[in-house]
């Protein structure tokens, strides 16, 4: 039978190679899309809560975080278009105007 | 003492924010109109200076507690109150404040020769928060214009100083600053062990009770914020390039009135606060005073910069002042008092001498003069009265006040026996001789040889009008310093009364058993006998 | 199932309202006003926007003089001492950041409207942010306040810094979202609800669950989130990067206000949802105190110590924010020792509490006497902000020198200054508890507040004793000179006579765990509290015509 | 059969989704790689959706994230003319980013042993509910819009702001500065051939 934890096992594996993919790639829109992944395993634990809790709010959740992964998607997005633009590479590194 | 708004005219109050409003009012002048600026600094400093003679008139001399009070609710939520009162101790120092600000006006008059609005502007600000931290009788009041002071001071140094000016400014800073925000979690722990409605009043933690190791504590946070600005060995490695960086206005109030908020503080704060540490502490600070009066002696004995040579000569009188009080005596404590004030106005006098001569000559290396007594004969004068004070000779103020904290010290009648520190202290009495009449030597006898100080003038009106009044205070002061001990003594009992009394919690066994050890050296001396 | 709109509800986040129309209208209005004109005439509508919404927020503060709170929208919202507190931060720091954004856009060649109604949004987050008690409510509250500020930062197209600083901060901040979502899931997987009022009563019911790992895995995940949004060490590396590439009036606002929107989230949700008890100390909490105390030792080391070697003056005041941070959770910290919803521990848990709210006012106008002066220094996307850059500058443009100084020394804490007043008071709280580690602590801090005094008074030295290197063109704004006139004299006036703002913030505090909250949590559903809720809110906005103030009781920190 | 279908979808979208991370091949790890993996991934987590009743999400996450979010992405990755040596040039990992996998992996590692150990789910397991009460009304449209326009309908408004404010932003970011902008490749190549009216070789300029 496939409970809650297969659930958030599988809620947690995507949240960590999100997690992975933000903290070693290095190109931008990747670091970006692996965010999207980590917001997509947040989604999976408040849909599969809500479904063995029996209420939905979860499902409602869901639908909000989506509404902000969009407005994201396209702030981002933008920015990424801008920062390619002045300096025509999306490695993260390379930002290196400023000096640490 | 019952601390309540005395109902008259605020005067302390005015005194203090007057400054502030004159370098308000130096704002709305325009820069390019410099004479007018500097004329209305000057007025206004004699103004302030005027407006402050009542209090001492005001001043009833029998009385020890703290007059021409003032109290008021300032942050009730956490018992901030603003309370200002004078008693015998600050009344002398807030008088020495507001005397000496328009004579180094005067003094730098020319000296200053680049920004001068924001120059006055800084040093009116600088005499508010010293008036402030004088009179000021809540801890946070105090802190506030603590801290205050540096800023003014650090800009005197870092903007118009010489050519490590920043170097020495930031050590400055840093120094005082470090040490006074230690005092500060020092405030908060006697705050909070304190029970009661909240207050920040000085008077009431006079009654408060700590154990001896918090006491100890405790002491060592203050004592260090004061030790640093006395300055104390080993914390007085910023004085000598602050004084020599610093322009000679800077100088003068570093001299003259900042580095006695640090006795000051020791008298006003951390010795009434913690007594039984106090106790405890006497031989070291003892020591330090004294190891402070002769390294600062032998050092000013090396120094080839005149002005080197007075910071230096400051370490060593401070380290008088700082014995006097460690003795705890009457004499003792009164001869301390005494000699802040008569270093506040021969050291004083000597920077703004070393002023004058730099500002002809460009240069204070002591090989670079030799034989000015012939071209400036006034000069020679003035500086030979200034040193002889500095030296302590009989019959100017140098010599009452290091004879009184020396007999003092040397007769004190407290559990400690401190005559091997006066022995000591005395070869630092030769030795400032030793070093002022050297100096002194090399600078104003000998040969002329130097081509460039044939051309030297004598003093100028401006200089004849800011020395004599020092010259004169130096004469009345060593002759007849009975009017200011008058004034003092008083206040002088209660702070002895109060800063010799235990106040160890019951419970404090360990404690009261070492304090009563500490006693019981006085009577098995006395059975030894 | 429960409607949770009612139209008197609306007028709780009344000024959040105005603010996001003015938004709404100033970017209409960049559209259709008259391109030359519109320049001025929309700074203008923004700035019009922030002073009503200002005038509604002190009408709200007047009527809400007791120390109660109204739950709006069926408890997902709520109106207390406490958001209307922070909303007056909120606004100063979206008016100055409107004051400063006038010259520096005209100098930098860029727009104006979209910037004004941007601000207006961001603020509009950051208010919703501390009214929020529903995570769900929280986070988009949040979203709009973050997308608002990831946008101001690329603002200045011409600046190529400002472009790579906002991909950063927006990374970083979309990752920081993503793990405080994870958190609320979890939470939400344990108490089957997102408000976080509501988990109280739940979790206070079952120990097991509350002490379990599903609420300590949502709890930490939750306090890393906001730990990056607050740039708490170690979630603060983004910070120097970002804070130097933006523009500085953003900079400033970023440094202002996302800084007190964070800590009012972190003290609305970390001390009342969960309760001080699982914040204390020892066997009867879970030891979130003891991570808050870590951090807040590491928060303060890496910040100024991070502050010391730069060169840079915004990367160093990004450490030195950092460093902030730090000092802000001594009182995050202090406070835990009480429990603002127990009628008991309540004093002890208001004072300390009280001075992060206060704290953060003092903040954000030093922070903008600093930002405000430093961005005056630049043209054409080019910032010069080298430490080398200032020099001179204090006897060229001296009330901007003024300005700056005071606002280092303000944040140095050197009196009489609001910085200083400010950090004496939290230390004092501190201290007062008399607890050995928070003494510790409080030490800690004070020798790192000796740490930075170098790194302040290193700028102030390049202001007045160096001589410049180079032409660094200084423009003239009088819109910038106002918000420095206001800065300073909110700055000094905290310092001076901090009697009213100290009242304030305790009330604030006072109102977080006032029993009408408390009520409407435990029974969110029953008609019976709607009509309360309805009733507390009609009389709480009445206040001002009914004097409701001398009916109240009285408030409880005084 | 639903365990099998677990199964299957599960593996599958953390397959994928580790393609979007670590490209199988060295070749592939242009963005537009990971943007198909990523497209992937969120097909099996919509499949996973509608295993959890969860309809109109499933629904919802092909429509939006795959079909509008992952179509801006592509469509980006296309404007800008992105070629695998312009980003992540293979280079050995330094430091940081050792670091920061290792942390990444720890941080897997333990969420995934605390999830399954026994005694987590145990404070709430009374509450959960295998099956549903009334599962033709779980999880559709009209549910959830009763709930969206009733107990969260602050939200949802506060989203739209959201959205506006995004609108402006983007439109403002993105917005291109003529004097000082870079114009892509492909555009470049387009005036060039419609000027000269002739096939232009690659690598032409």
């Amino acid at each position: 039978m496939i409970g809650l934890t297969h659930y958030l096992v599988v809620s947690a594996l995507l949240f960590g190679i999100g997690t992975l993919g933000v903290l070693v790639r290095r190109n931008a829109l990747v670091v970006f899309m692996c965010i999207e992944l980590m917001l997509n395993a947040v989604n999976m634990s408040f849909i599969a809560f809500s479904r063995f809790r029996g209420g939905m709010d979860g499902h409602v959740v869901a639908f909000f975080v989506m509404a902000v992964a969009a407005a994201e998607a396209a702030v981002g997005l933008a920015l990424i278009l801008h920062l390619f633009r002045t300096r025509q590479s999306l490695n993260v590194d390379e930002a290196n105007l400023m000096r640490h | 003492m019952n601390l309540e708004n005395s109902s008259q005219f605020p005067w302390l109050t005015l005194v203090t924010l007057l400054p502030l409003l004159g370098a308000l009012l130096l704002t709305a002048v325009p820069r390019v109109h410099e004479g007018l600026l500097k004329g209305l600094a000057l007025g206004w400093s004699l103004i302030v200076f005027v407006v402050s003679l009542p209090i001492y008139f005001k001043f009833d001399p029998s009385n020890a507690g703290y007059q021409l009070t003032e109290l008021h609710e300032w942050i009730p939520a956490i018992g901030v109150q603003y309370a200002l009162g004078v008693d015998g101790i600050s009344l002398w120092l807030v008088m020495l404040s507001t005397f000496l600000t328009p004579i180094i006006l005067l003094g730098s008059w020319t000296s200053i020769e680049t920004r001068v609005k924001e120059f006055l502007i800084c040093f009116l600000l600088l005499e508010t928060a010293m008036l402030g931290a004088l009179v000021s009788l809540d801890l946070f009041l105090f802190y506030i214009f603590w801290e205050l002071m540096l800023i003014p001071m650090y800009l005197l140094i870092g903007v118009w100083g010489g050519t490590n000016r920043i170097a020495a400014t930031i050590k400055f800073f840093l120094m005082t600053a470090v040490g006074s925000l230690l005092m500060l979690v020092a405030m908060f722990y006697i705050y909070q062990r304190r029970d009661g409605a909240p207050s920040f009043l000085l008077q009431d933690y006079l009654t408060l009770s700590l154990t001896l190791t918090e006491q100890l504590y405790l002491f060592g946070a203050f004592a260090l914020a004061f030790a640093i600005k006395v300055p104390m060995v080993p914390f007085h490695t910023w004085l000598p390039r602050a004084h020599t960086e610093a322009p000679t206005a800077g100088s003068v109030v570093l001299a003259g009135v900042l580095l006695k908020m640090g006795t000051y503080g020791f008298v006003r704060f951390a010795m009434p606060l913690f007594p039984d540490a106090t106790l405890v502490a006497t031989p070291y600070i003892a020591g330090l005073a004294t190891v402070g009066i002769v390294y600062g002696a032998l050092l000013a004995l090396a120094q080839s910069d005149v002005k080197k040579l007075v910071a230096y000569s400051s370490v060593s009188h401070l380290g008088f002042v700082m014995l006097g009080l460690a003795a705890m005596s009457t004499q003792g404590v009164t001869g301390a008092m005494l000699q802040m004030l008569n270093h506040g106005i021969s050291t004083g006098a000597l920077f703004l001498l070393v002023g004058c001569i730099y500002e002809r000559r460009h240069t204070r290396q002591i090989a670079d003069f030799g034989g000015i007594t012939q071209v400036m004969p006034w000069f020679a004068v003035m500086f030979l009265i200034v040193t002889m004070s500095s030296i302590g000779l009989p019959g100017t103020n140098g010599f009452v006040g290091e004879f009184l904290v020396l007999s003092g010290t040397f007769l004190a009648d407290g559990p400690w026996d401190l005559r091997w520190y006066v022995a000591v202290a005395a070869t630092g009495v030769i030795l400032g001789a030793f070093y002022m009449l050297w100096m002194f030597q090399r600078v104003m006898f000998g040969p002329l040889k130097n081509e460039k100080n044939k051309k030297l003038t004598d003093l100028n009106l401006r200089e004849w009008v800011v020395l004599t009044p020092l010259i004169v205070l130096i004469f009345v002061m060593g002759i007849k310093p009975q009017f200011i001990i008058d004034r003092m003594e008083p206040s002088i009992e209660a702070f002895r009364k109060v800063a010799t009394t235990s106040r160890l919690p019951a419970d404090d066994a360990e404690g009261r058993a070492r304090i009563a050890e500490i006693r019981q050296r006085k009577t098995n001396a006395a059975e030894a006998k | 199932m429960n409607i949770a709109f009612q139209i008197e509800d609306l007028w709780g986040i009344l000024p959040a309202i105005v603010l996001c129309a003015f938004g709404g209208i100033a970017a209409l209005a960049e559209v259709f006003a008259d391109r030359s004109a519109s320049r001025s005439f929309v700074a203008g509508l923004g700035g019009f926007g922030v002073l009503i919404a200002l005038g509604v927020n002190c009408w709200q503060w007047a009527g809400i003089e007791g120390a109660f709170s109204v739950p709006l929208f069926g408890g997902a919202l709520v109106m207390d001492a406490f958001s209307t507190f922070f909303n007056f931060a909120f606004l100063a720091a979206a008016g100055l950041a409107l004051l400063l954004g006038a010259g520096y856009l005209r100098q930098h060649d860029a727009d104006q409207g979209e910037y004004t109604s941007l601000v207006l949004f961001g603020a509009t987050g950051m208010m919703l942010m501390a009214q929020s008690r529903d995570l769900i409510v929280f986070f988009i509250a949040l979203e709009l306040m973050s997308i608002a500020v990831y946008v101001l930062t690329a603002f200045v197209r011409k600046s190529r810094r400002g472009a790579e600083s906002a991909l950063k901060y927006f990374l970083i901040g979309s990752f920081a979202s993503a793990i405080l979502l994870y958190g609320a899931a979890l939470l939400y997987g344990a108490t089957g609800t997102t408000d976080a009022t509501a988990m109280r009563p739940i979790l206070d019911a079952d120990p097991a669950l509350k002490s379990s790992m599903l609420v300590q895995l949502g709890m930490l995940f939750l306090l890393v989130g906001l730990g990056f949004k607050v740039a708490m060490a170690p979630f603060h590396l983004w910070t120097p990067d970002v804070y130097e590439g933006a523009p500085s009036p953003v900079t400033a606002f970023m440094a202002a206000g996302v800084k007190a929107a964070g800590f009012a989230a972190l003290i609305r949700i970390f001390t009342v949802t969960f309760g001080y008890d699982a914040l204390e100390f020892g066997d009867s909490g879970n030891g979130w105190v003891g991570v808050l105390y870590g951090l807040a030792i590491v928060t303060m080391f890496a910040g100024n110590l991070g502050a010391l070697p730069q060169t840079n003056i915004k990367r160093m005041l990004a450490y030195s924010s950092i460093s902030h941070a730090g000092y802000l959770l001594i009182g995050l910290v202090a406070s835990a020792f009480g429990d603002l919803s127990n009628a008991s521990t309540i004093d002890q848990a208001v004072g300390p509490g009280s001075t992060i709210a206060l704290y953060l006012l003092a903040y954000t106008f030093s922070t903008f006497l600093v930002f405000g002066g430093l961005s005056l220094l630049g043209k054409d996307g080019e910032e010069y902000t080298n430490l080398s850059d200032l020099a001179g500058l204090g006897f060229k443009r001296p009330f901007v020198g003024v300005a700056i100084t005071l606002g280092l020394l303000s944040l140095a804490g050197i009196p009489p200054l609001g910085g200083f007043f400010a950090k004496f008071y939290l230390f004092r709280e501190a201290m007062t508890l008399g607890r050995p580690e928070l003494t510790i602590l409080v030490l800690i801090a004070a020798v790192n507040s000796m740490i930075a005094l170098y790194y302040y008074l290193r700028v102030i030295v390049f202001l007045y004793m160096k001589e410049p290197t180079r032409e660094v063109p200084v423009f003239e704004s009088r819109g910038v000179t106002v918000a420095l006139a206001l800065s300073l004299m909110a700055t000094v006036a905290l310092g001076v006579m901090p009697s009213r703002a100290v009242d304030m913030a305790r009330r604030s505090m006072a109102s977080l765990g006032s029993t009408e909250a408390r009520a409407a949590a435990r029974a969110p559903d029953s008609t019976q509290t709607a009509d309360s809720i309805k009733a507390a809110a009609v009389k709480a906005l009445d206040g001002a015509a009914t004097r409701l103030r001398k009916a109240a009781p009285a408030p409880a920190a005084e | 059969m639903e365990a099998f279908l677990f199964y299957l979808f599960s593996t599958a979208a953390v397959l994928s989704a580790l393609a979007v991370v670590l490209p199988p091949h060295p070749k592939a790890r242009a963005p537009i790689h990971s943007a198909v993996a990523m497209v992937l991934c969120f097909f099996f987590v919509a499949a996973l959706y509608a295993m959890l009743s969860a309809h109109l999400l499933a629904v919802l996450q092909v429509l939006v994230y795959a079909g509008a979010i992952m179509v801006l992405f592509t469509f980006v990755i296309m404007l800008l003319n992105l070629q695998q040596d312009n980003v992540d040039k293979p280079e050995p990992p330094g430091f940081f980013k050792m670091l920061g996998g290792l942390m990444a992996l720890t941080t897997t590692w333990g969420l995934i042993t605390k999830f399954t150990a026994d005694e987590f789910l145990a404070p709430i397991s009374a509450q959960l509910v295998e099956k549903l009460a009334d599962p033709l009304h779980y999880g559709n449209l009209q549910d959830i819009g009763r709930l969206l326009f009733s107990k969260y309908l602050l939200p949802f408004e506060l989203t739209s702001v959201l959205l506006l404010t995004a609108m402006i932003g983007a439109v403002i970011v993105a917005k291109r500065d003529p004097k000082t902008t870079w114009i892509p490749e492909a555009v470049k190549q387009l005036t060039y051939r419609e000027r000269h009216g002739k096939r232009v070789e690659k690598g032409a300029p």
